[in-house]
């Protein structure tokens, strides 16, 4: 789950990191007022892209007047294909240096990894490919957190101007323990920016929290439903299904994550497009394989809809009725295919025996008899 | 005696008690799996889907000489189970949970690595050595005996190459299934090192999925050592787009890693074939066993 | 140093430990307007002794004209020689159970030490001794902190009530988080009492802080005049000398706490008794040398000093420089006798002949003689 | 070579360019100790009494080989330089300064531990081998090169037996000064382990105080594995009343710990004799050193 720019720095002033004076607005009004207050402003879009900059999502304003020219013409309009619902308005910086600095998960370490780099305000994976050795990390020990010294070492390594060094090393350490504090598995600030008076602050701000910790963070689940950007991905997940959205027109459901990805593959690879990932998880009962149907129709794309199953722990009987209450109920009518295995799958072939429903013996059948059925 | 799990495990179920823990020590038992404890804290002294009932692992360990766990217990409690086992001296411990949250994964592995302890998983269906012992979840009735090691980030698409293996008369010498979650115990490398020494093990499949570097660092490895035994790699999620969390916390491409074309790269370079589909690589491995020994993989 | 019972529940209410309603009081007045609030109380003496309940220090009152009584009898009277400048006015709870629980520094384990018994509301150094075995102790990890599964242990071993399990684990954590957020050396609750309604609650505090972290918590740092028993050692610290109210009349000045309480020691094997501990401490200068002996001075008790120095990073020379210039406007003329060996030793003596002190070859010689000086 | 420092001894300081690192390190140089290198963040480049200064430990060890710490940086910052020394992958730390907070300690101990890097102190007086290295701060002049090794909690106590010792015509083999804080790296018992196999030995002064029950466990270390050489033990703080802190941390008798009383038992049990002063102390170890070696301690 990702925060937007003024949640992420809302947390940041919670722990004492120095972030610019603003105020969020929904409206022009509310923008002007708070440009009013603040003299020379930023108005900026707050949307989960890269970029926004150059996508003309980020305005300066010399006066409240303008500040709300830029808010009529962002709020409500795509920007980057994804509708603005709020600018953050803040005020202007004298900026000397721009860094980057973030913690996030590492994989291969099985550690936190903070990452420093002194190309700060440009997306980070440009650095990552034009200048991967501007971009220092500092693994941490879980047992220790980040130690004075190796935050100075990161600081050296990665250039940062030597008097800022202490303000820097204080935010880095704010980082880590927002990442422990708040179960983040990213925070990322880009740019960091070092003023003309030589103030450090987070002139920007990514936080990405951990689904599976949002149980002890209550107030972070709080903002969950805010940050979902695809309204069918929103409503999915709030009737607890594990679904992405994508751009064909296939709808495919199935049990277990490598399996629902491989049923992509294999109707992509056959030429069809996939609608959708739907993954009914293990021991998925009759009502949430009917719930599941439900939720891929709700995309208007759809054009027909592909169950594998593999059953485990997951019974095909069950599934089986689930298939069968969720179409005679059909919002629309689409063409099914089912590939059933595992246990209990001859048990639930036969359910769905003399039905409209289509069998395929295989997955890779499956796919191409989807395929053909929604030409 | 294959890998990790056989005759000698002496299984130990942390959460016996609640539904999944309790059908899971069932099958176990069934299968012939040697489960001699059960923990759920505050209700030691019963016995619960045919197994004592402890409060403590210590004291399972203490009583019945327990080696190897395995992890039922909610999330929020599952890192916390994961040390304790740990801490008991365990030298196993498989976490069947999905849902930790990565932080306590981090700390968990931390813990387990200063005892000298192995974790699988979290989010992962067990390992499985057939004809010996069953310590996960996975269904037993489409393992046959054979050669073949498996080692998988992804539980249903084990099931799907176990039960194609057993179509073709093949069969699995260990299946382990490593977990899809970010942060995990046991890598591809960690268990293709267990593969290589094992006399029982012909030729290794290995299934990944698109995020992380698991699988290159697992090809690198293979490159570096000369990694002798065969292996054969399929990678899920190959249609999948930048950005998408593929139901596996850990299956996202962001940026420039995990993606499958570097994981394929990977592959080549250490001269492992990729399959386009599972039934290729059951082709291949089929290939492979009716070919001599020791003739390696074929270009 | 330690905090009053009333400021460590300050520190553990912060925290989220539940603690007994109450407010602290100065005057009766203030003592019964609280009462007046709160109901039937408990009026507790403030004074850092054990067994404050049986010599008369908390006393149940029903009424607040009775809480006023009994503040009235504890306020500015002393308890256990100890003088009563607070009283903590406290509902008084329906006691079920009475627990030990306490976290402190395990010298030999070099960690944090969590320690439990059922044997709460007695002087924990009483069931040590009487009862070693129902005190359990669990080593904390510095690096993870104490584990539920550890903490799961620790009470059933303790043989605590099931039920308030999960009450007493959550506080057991927040005492350790106290011990590293706020440098304590010992907090202890004692006892923790389990009501007859189930609830768990701190019914008594104690809280002492690692004196040398005070530079990193600038609150518990305000505290510390407020704490200080003695008003010798009160002003001795105020003006930075490591000193130890003792109850003879022999002063002992040295460089080096184990010289300082060898020097203690050679004194009572002759017969002598020392006024106090006084460590200069290593590298002192003529000045705090001057100041040591104003402040040895400051006891009526005193008859005489005694100087042990053996120079290391000290210098002789610069000692005696102090030795003159505090005998020459001493408050009180008392014998001095003086022991100086090692660096620049020599010139020291040299500096001090002729003068009215005394001087000794060895520090046993120079405690014969600071006896016979005083007898 | 003694113990813990001697000719091979290569010393990096940790705040040289302070006023006490830098006055000792002239004074360690002086006395012939191999210092090759300081360490100040920021100051990396300089020269700082007589040696090249680097901004960090890693640099120091990397350039100059430096295999010991003496740290001399402020208390706030101490336990920080101890954990960067172990991490620089330096075989001995001692932390000169004094008024870490226990926390800081515990902390630097557990790192310091994992990294199989040696703690001295902190708030000691360091380590000295007379004729090879001193790496501390204690006056060198008033040492002789001898036989008899120093184990203390207090540093002026120390110099005052070494003076005793010198005046009586015997030398020190090494001296170790392990600190007043009740958080320490090395114990009385480490400390005998190592006199224990150096040949240079023949007797040990053990210096301790009242405060925890590190005498003790020297003691039943001593009596447990049958210790050779003969031990002369000292108790400072016999007269201190309880509960009172006495300059030291960790000088407090607190309820039934820390007494005079059970120290001098627990050496009395161990066969080693307690000296009432350290002119008793030293006539003792004169006695010892007399006698014909191999006899062990008189009853």
């Amino acid at each position: 789950m990702k925060l937007y720019e003024f949640q992420a720095k809302e947390v940041f002033a919670q722990h004492g990191i120095p972030v610019p004076r603003g105020q969020v607005a929904t409206t022009p009004d509310e923008a002007a007022a708070a440009a009013e207050k603040l003299g020379r402003v930023v108005v900026k879009a707050q949307v989960h892209v890269g970029g926004r900059g150059k996508a003309g999502g980020i305005r300066l304003a010399g006066s409240s007047v303008e500040a709300r020219e830029h808010a009529e013409a962002m709020l409500g309009k795509p920007l980057k294909g994804l509708i603005v619902n709020h600018v953050l308005i803040e005020e202007a910086l004298d900026i000397k240096l721009e860094y980057y600095l973030a913690v996030t998960i590492d994989r291969t370490r099985k550690t936190a990894v903070m990452m420093a780099s002194a190309m700060g305000g440009i997306d980070i994976e440009e650095v990552a490919t034009s200048h991967p050795d501007k971009i220092v990390k500092l693994g941490i020990d879980p047992a220790y957190g980040p130690m004075d010294y190796q935050l100075r070492w990161l600081i050296m390594e990665a250039g940062f101007d030597t008097a800022a060094g202490r303000g820097i090393a204080a935010i880095a350490r704010k980082i880590y323990e927002i990442m422990i504090d708040a179960d983040a598995s990213l925070v990322e600030i880009n740019p960091l920016v070092v003023t003309v008076s030589g103030t450090v602050i987070a002139a920007d701000g990514k936080f990405d929290v951990d689904d599976n910790a949002l149980f002890r963070q209550p107030e972070l689940a709080k903002l969950r439903e805010d940050s979902e950007e695809d309204p069918l991905e929103a409503e999915a997940h709030r009737r607890g299904a594990t679904y992405v959205h994508l751009d064909g027109d296939i709808g495919i459901i199935g049990n277990g994550a490598g399996l629902v990805m491989t049923t992509l593959d294999l109707v992509t690879r056959a030429g069809g497009r996939p609608a959708n990932f739907l993954d009914i998880g293990g021991g998925a009962r009759a009502e949430s394989v009917k719930e599941a149907i439900d939720i891929v129709l709700l995309d208007p794309n759809v054009k027909g809809i592909l169950f594998n199953i593999f059953g485990g722990i997951t019974r095909g009987d069950e599934v089986a009725k689930g298939i069968l209450a969720g179409t005679k109920d059909m919002q629309r009518q689409v063409p099914i295919v089912v590939r059933m295995e595992g246990t209990r799958a001859e048990e639930g072939r036969k359910l769905l025996e003399g039905t409209h429903l289509t069998s395929a013996a295989g997955p890779i059948e499956a796919a191409q008899k989807i395929i053909e059925l929604t030409r | 005696m294959a890998i990790l799990v056989g005759n000698d495990t002496r299984v130990v179920v942390q959460g016996v008690t609640g539904r999944e823990g309790g059908f899971h020590t069932e099958q176990m038992l069934e299968y012939g799996t040697k489960v001699v404890a059960g923990v759920t804290p505050g209700r030691g002294g019963s016995v619960a889907s045919g197994v004592p009932v402890f409060d403590s692992v210590l004291q399972a360990v203490a009583e019945t000489g327990a080696n190897t766990s395995i992890i039922f217990v909610p999330p929020p409690f599952a890192g916390d189970a994961i040390c304790e086992a740990a801490d008991a001296g365990v030298a196993l411990v498989i976490c069947i949970t999905e849902g930790l949250p990565t932080n306590d994964v981090i700390k968990a592995v931390r813990f387990t690595g200063e005892r000298g302890t192995r974790l699988i998983g979290p989010n992962c269906p067990g390992a499985m050595t057939p004809g010996q012992a069953k310590v996960g979840i996975m269904p037993a009735d489409i393992f046959r005996e054979g050669k073949v090691g498996v080692v998988s980030r992804s539980g249903t698409l084990t099931y799907e190459v176990v039960n194609l293996l057993t179509v073709a008369n093949l069969g699995v010498s260990t299946c382990v299934g490593i977990g899809g979650d970010p942060v995990i115990g046991t890598t591809f490398t960690d268990v293709l090192d267990l593969f290589r020494e094992d006399p029982d093990t012909a030729v290794v499949i290995l299934i990944g999925e698109i995020g992380g570097s698991d699988e290159e660092a697992a090809a690198e490895m293979m490159r570096a050592t000369g990694y002798r035994k065969p292996v054969v790699a399929y990678i899920s999620g190959r249609s999948a787009p930048p950005g998408k969390r593929m139901g596996h916390a850990g299956a996202i491409i962001s940026g420039n890693t995990g993606t499958p074309q570097s994981k394929v790269r990977a592959f080549a370079a250490a001269g492992a074939p990729v399959g386009e589909t599972l039934n290729e690589v059951v082709q291949i491995v089929g290939g492979l066993l009716g070919a001599p020994r020791g003739v390696g993989v074929p270009s």
